[in-house]
């Protein structure tokens, strides 16, 4: 399971999250629009990531869950 | 046991009244002519094991009162007319937030500042729009120290019993006068109050207490849900008092201070052959429409008798489907109309039958 | 029957202090009973006054316009109310502060230089009470059980000293 | 596998209103995670204000009451008054609590109200569509300063830290930020704080937060981060103006 | 010169149409859904030579409405349902100290916060009790955009020649649309206002704008003056559209955005063959007492339609002083009725007689 | 034979409703010497609180305005800014500027409107028969602080001028007391000063007053002034709390 | 006659504007005309939707709660707004932004793909304009000149230079 | 003619004119209260008199004039 895992349906899109990660490994997917019209983050190297939650901690709603 | 017959000023009984009724919440700021009770509350309430504090503003003391009232406490204000404008807003969230509460308005003369002497020109913003949108509150009209005294703790359980504002309507004669005055001990006890924003303490859902809708329908739905409580009040809540009516051809309609003098006029009327009787609404909404018909059932006309410009007789009329009369005498501006005035009144529309 | 009275002076004279021991007096007396002072902002350091019912109906109007009995304890006051006084009526005026003498032949007045009588009998600021013991001796409008318990429940507890002086004012009053 | 970060429990597992990357929901989870850190949810009444945040009871755990416009200081304290062990916060915009709440705001503070105020300034009214606030900053475009706010004719800023420090009744006065990881630590801490000064008694706590409205700045979520830094902060100073300590110096 | 007919939002034809009839001061704080009217007056008032400034709360909105109409400015104000209940102090000090003005309230949904949408719950407010103490303001009731401009110069106009405030109650529905619009030339020229206290540059006695009167003989006396100028404007202000009445067995009462709906639920109850007509009061107060009972001259039922829980009936009842049944359908917390509904309604009517 | 000393020409010859002794008729008398010295008494419109100076439009030449209780620097904002080169002061009681009408104080003084306020502090609401004001000093006995005022229940008395001071948009902000002569003269120096500042378009200023209040405080005229000096100055200290000065430092 | 319109999308598509357009459309052709947002907090960054009535007859309510014309431009209005459209109205829906196809049988659907078409054009945004021009091919209920002038009234002066650019996006909606 | 008058009338015996005296010759008269009931101030020693005007200056009531 990966270390960083966004909310789908809860994530909206802003970004916050990939400014405040220091391995540059979120970004927004432009495949997939969720119910309400956002395309969400995700972490692109799961490998990469040192759970360090930054990303979690910038995110304004809360959709983001990690682990370690 | 007999109880004891003590000299009080209306503000005072007000406050004990209050106090004695379980009120643990008392917000208001100064104004004239009901500094009194705030003055008492703060010798007396804090001993009771409540809170007496004086606000920054009638503002503030609302929305305290909000506060308090919203977290399950019995909770009151109290102020005079301009100062009962300020909580226009306030009253207006408390009804849309279904939370009880006792509001004293102790009248004075107005518009603006006015003057401080006793008035009854805040009918109107008490019975129909105390504040904006579609709602109301219970408005209790005492003509007696003693009867403040009995309407207060009469408000706060009617408020509870329908999760609703009620406001003592008094006037500046009333809160300044002294008369004997006697305090029953009170039995009931407070209801429970489930929806209380006082901490869920992992046992319940957390409660929210609130006025907002966005959705029209929504809120269509809670202010329609909100009629049919006020229904029933009008049903259940209802109350006036009816003197020398049977029988009479002139019913005077008068409330509050001005109905002591209204009956004294009656009296003086009776003496001089004139049938004329008095039907005095003790509560102002409800309006007693039952009441006042049963009164009126053998009046040729209606003499209706306020310290205001006329704000009570489009009800007078309404509850009477406009099928008697209604004549009008009144004083405003803080002018107690004498009850030769009235008798005067009264003979004229016994004249011109 | 009803007693409609008006007490009047300076603010300090105990003019609603007065009114209220007659005021319980009637109260002692079983009777209904209402006082109502005059405020606003005059009150201050301007004069006072206040409005006794004392009667065996219910009371209407607790503001007396045209009172049976005036109680005056300075000049403004006497001047703003000695021609209210209904035909018939009494006035009790201290005459150590009012000089001046009612010109009306249809009520009754009295002189009473009640300051200066109160201070005589080292009852300072007492005049008020000793023009209550003048108008109960003119009208007997209470009875002295109930004047007593009137003082009584009139003083605050706090100062119960004071019980004694003022009875001892309306005796000075009554034997004037 | 061990979660690092998750959902404080006392934030309800429910989609916001707010725009996407505004910041009032960094706002409510700090104060969710202080919340259940001090494990006083349940002892807990929050108060809403009208804004943008209006409908933050859906959101908090604990009980809630939505409060007038500017009145939520009122409404804490008659809360607090008659509640005195429980916990008591308000939570407000700039408009809310620096206009039409000014007097509520400076009264609870000087009275020394035993109570949390969480402020969210944003430099504009959110909820109304972007007019200027008392905090809004000299040269900004509101609706309602279409040509960039001129304090000659608008008005100065007020900076409510500094005015409230000035006041006995006050315990702390700090501002912190949330654009960025460290500022928004710095400011959980400033709100845990505040929540112990109430438990133990010490008085009015106000934590000032720079907040981002990238809505009404019309700038996106992660340029709204930037104006925050970069205008704002040297504007609005962060930092302790008042702390009233261990009590020692009451 | 053919006007150009221009589409314009509701909110800023309001503020348009204000700076053309000479508003010079203009004092707001931004509420939903009016909020366009302050954002067009900050872009427009500067280059008319006006003051536009947003204050700090609705009170102190009006308070400096108060400020600038007791200098002789033409000053406005405008809010929505709460906020225009924390300017009901305000509003009675206005009153009290002979001031005009004009107040714009784009009703929401009510009580409390409520919600956004349209609403017509504060007309017990605006016509019986906008704040404490005997006194009456101005209350227009436009119906569409361009009436919103015509009835704003009037307001100005009839405010100034009565000395009292003036109301232009609309709601969200009419301040969030866009309809076609032309701004007529205004010619009427202000009034001269010897009352105005803006320096008496030591050629006239001090000007006093003042409410107090602590004699109540003598406040009094100033609410019997004013009354006497409200049975003026009775007599020559009250105003209303009657539509397809003369022979309407039943007729509909209702104004501002419900009486476009009633007026097309009217055509539809023609159509079907039922003497429908539609009564229109443009002025709420003075209420069109004289206007409504010749339009029922041959209605056997009248039928009050509102965005409210029934406000207006009492109205209604009492031009009609009860003679003819008076039925109310209506629709509350931002829900619009539908033309359907009330054609439903007629119907009903129509078959029960 | 030279007149020395005489009623000002704008302080209208009627008697006053004020009590023996109290000082807001010297107060009344500085403003009217200071309007009579800039000639500027057809020029200048007045704002009444609603206090006991509530009648004070009897008493002042100038064109008045009775504002409702708290609201007179909103008053003045509206007759000031639609007559920008008229003179508009108010004349405010402690209850009046810094209750119910703190708001429109903070929020007129951040505007920097082009005012003068007087602001007469007597620590209690006089006209209302002595209850607590914010300015009431620990432990003062009022009709509504019968146990005297406890910081700990009423919260602590507000210092206006110090609370002010912190806001861009004021221009003067001065204590001044009127206990003695000297303390009169340098009182009127500061209300002359803020007159001064509006002429000049500098903004907005404020003039606290100590003052008196025999009759609530229960004190005689002469016992008033002896508080004043021996309780209130000390929690209250005069001086000058911001000054911009000539405008360099705008 | 009267044409009641229901357009819905995302804020920022330009919803608003295009409601404008065939508002100003109708009064050019000297016909009533009224348009109403909703507004409310949803709309920052959720949905935006707004009705436009064109009648001969003075409009009565301006709200339309059964189009007889939708304009849909993301899934959520489409979803929120498809069944309410009055059996033989006709809908266009953006089909960049909506998927799903309507199951209804008793109104007309017409599938542009708005937003890619404006996008292909070098009209990046445009979509909504697209879709305008094919509601007035399929319905014809505004003139030809009076669009034109609609779109001149519509844009305001800072902008004039977009005039070219929305009538060239009617066109390429009247043409698919 | 006196350099201190006092306003009979105007006068409300409030006494803060004594204190500010330097010459300490102002006084409170016991003998004729005036319409109001006050005891008013007078000036006991006009020879004394400096004309400084510190008790008008004083006078919350403006009822007293001096000359020189
Ligand atoms: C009495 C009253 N006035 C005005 C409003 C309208 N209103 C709603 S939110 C708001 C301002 C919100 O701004 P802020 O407090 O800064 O919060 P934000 O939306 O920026 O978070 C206003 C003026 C209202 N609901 N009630
Ligand atoms: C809205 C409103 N609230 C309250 C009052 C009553 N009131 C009259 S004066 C006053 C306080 C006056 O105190 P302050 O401002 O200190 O003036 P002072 O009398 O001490 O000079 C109050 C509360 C009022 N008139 N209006
Ligand atoms: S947990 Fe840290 S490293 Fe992993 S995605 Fe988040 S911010 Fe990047
Ligand atoms: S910060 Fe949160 S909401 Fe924003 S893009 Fe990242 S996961 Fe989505
Ligand atoms: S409008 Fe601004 S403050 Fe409100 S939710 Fe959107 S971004 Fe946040
Ligand atoms: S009550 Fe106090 S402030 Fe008012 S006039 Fe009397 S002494 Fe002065
Ligand atoms: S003028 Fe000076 S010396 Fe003369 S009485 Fe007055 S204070 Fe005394
Ligand atoms: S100061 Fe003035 S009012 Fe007071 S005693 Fe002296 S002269 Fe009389
Ligand atoms: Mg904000
Ligand atoms: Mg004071």
């Amino acid at each position: 399971m990966a270390k960083m895992t966004v909310d789908f349906e809860r994530c909206k899109g802003c970004g916050l999250c990939i400014t405040a990660c220091p391995k540059k490994i979120v970004e927004l997917q432009k495949e997939k629009r969720n119910a309400k019209g956002y395309f969400t983050a995700r972490c692109v190297d799961d490998g990469a990531c040192i759970s360090c939650a930054m990303c979690a901690v910038m995110c304004p709603d809360c959709a983001i869950v990690v682990t370690k | 046991m007999v109880l004891e017959r003590n000299l009080m000023k209306g503000n005072e009984a007000l406050a004990e009244a209050a106090i004695r009724a379980g009120c643990r919440g008392f917000f208001g700021y100064p104004i004239t002519p009901q500094t009194e009770l705030s003055a008492y509350m703060a010798k007396k309430m804090a001993k009771a094991g409540g809170v007496f504090l004086q606000a920054e503003s009638e503002i503030a003391a609302i929305n305290m009162v909000l506060g308090a009232a919203a977290s399950g406490v019995r909770a009151m204000t109290s102020s005079s007319s301009p100062g009962v404008s300020l909580k226009a807003e306030g009253i207006s969230y408390m009804a849309g937030s279904d939370l009880p509460c006792v509001i004293i308005n102790v009248q004075r003369g107005g518009p603006g500042l006015g003057g401080i002497q006793p008035s009854q020109a805040d009918y109107w913003q008490a019975t129909r729009a105390m504040g904006h949108g579609d709602f109301h509150i219970l408005v209790y009209a005492p003509c007696s120290v003693q009867e403040m005294v009995d309407m207060v703790s009469k408000a706060f359980d009617t408020a509870d019993k329908y999760r609703m504002p009620a406001m003592i309507l008094a006037d500046g004669l009333l809160g300044q006068m002294m008369e004997p005055v006697t305090f029953p001990e009170i039995k009931a006890k407070q209801p429970e109050k489930p929806w209380a924003a006082n901490g869920h303490g992992g046992k319940r859902n957390h409660n929210i207490i609130n006025s907002l809708y966005l959705k029209p329908e929504v809120l269509q739905k809670s202010v329609l849900e909100r009629f049919e409580r006020y229904e029933k009040v009008k049903m259940e809540e209802s109350d006036a008092e009816s003197y020398l009516a049977d029988d009479a051809e002139i019913v005077v309609v008068a409330y509050g201070a001005t109905a002591r003098v209204a009956k004294s006029a009656v009296n003086s009327a009776r003496a001089a052959g004139i049938k004329a009787g008095l039907l005095r609404p003790k509560t102002l909404w409800p309006f007693p429409e039952k009441q006042l018909k049963e009164a009126c059932k053998n009046a040729k006309a209606v003499l209706c008798v306020e310290m205001s410009m006329g704000q009570m007789v489009d009800d007078v009329k309404l509850a009477l489907s406009c099928s008697k009369p209604v004549h009008f005498f009144g004083r405003t501006g803080g002018v107690v109309p004498k009850p030769s005035e009235i008798l005067e009144e009264i003979k004229k529309i016994g004249g011109a039958r | 029957m009803t007693n409609e009275i008006i007490l009047a002076g300076f603010g300090g004279q105990g003019i609603l202090f007065a009114g209220k021991v007659l005021a319980y007096g009637g109260l002692m007396d079983e009777r209904e009973v209402s006082w109502l002072p005059s405020y606003g902002p005059e009150m201050r350091g301007g004069t006072a006054n206040c409005s006794v019912c004392i009667s065996d109906e219910p009371i209407g109007s607790p503001l007396v316009l045209e009172p049976d009995l005036l109680i005056a304890m300075n000049l403004p006051s006497y001047n703003k109310f000695i021609g209210a006084v209904k035909p018939g009526g009494k006035a009790f005026i201290d005459s150590t502060m009012v000089d001046e003498k009612c010109q009306r032949d249809d009520i009754d007045c009295f002189y009473i230089p009640a300051t200066q009588l109160a201070l005589e009998n080292n009852l300072n600021g007492m005049g008020n009470i000793v023009l209550i013991g003048k108008l109960l001796k003119e009208t007997g409008i209470i009875s002295s059980e109930a004047i007593k318990k009137a003082v009584e429940k009139s003083v605050p507890p706090t100062k119960a000293n004071l019980i004694e002086a003022n009875l001892k004012a309306i005796e000075i009053g009554m034997k004037y | 596998m061990a979660v690092v970060f998750q959902r404080p429990k006392s934030l309800l597992d429910v989609p916001t209103h707010y725009c996407p990357g505004c910041t009032h929901g960094i706002i409510h989870r700090l104060i969710c995670e202080v919340i259940d850190e001090m494990g006083i949810e349940g002892d807990t009444i929050g108060v809403c204000p009208v804004g943008c945040s209006v409908m933050a009871y859906d959101y908090f755990g604990c009980d809630m009451i939505e409060a007038p416009h500017g009145r939520a200081p009122a409404v804490a304290t008659g809360v607090k008054r008659t509640n005195p062990d429980k916990f008591v916060f308000t939570y407000q915009g700039d408009g809310d609590l620096a206009a039409i709440g000014t007097a509520e705001t400076v009264h609870s503070a000087t009275r020394g109200e035993n109570i949390v105020v969480i402020f969210v300034n944003n430099t504009t009214y959110g909820m109304t569509g972007g007019q200027m606030a008392p905090t809004t900053l000299p040269g900004q475009v509101t609706q309602t300063t279409p040509f960039g706010r001129d304090p000659k004719v608008q008005g100065y800023p007020i900076r409510v830290c500094e005015m409230l420090s000035t006041l006995d009744g006050v315990a702390l006065a700090q501002r912190v930020a949330v654009d960025s990881v460290p500022h928004i630590r710095e400011a959980k801490k400033a709100i845990r704080k505040a929540f112990e000064n109430q438990r133990d008694k010490k008085g009015f706590s106000i934590v000032e937060v720079l907040s981002t409205c990238p809505t009404n700045w019309g700038l996106s979520p992660v340029e709204a981060l930037e104006r925050l830094r970069k205008d704002m902060i040297p504007y609005y100073p962060l930092g302790v103006y008042k702390d009233k300590g261990d009590g020692k110096n009451d």
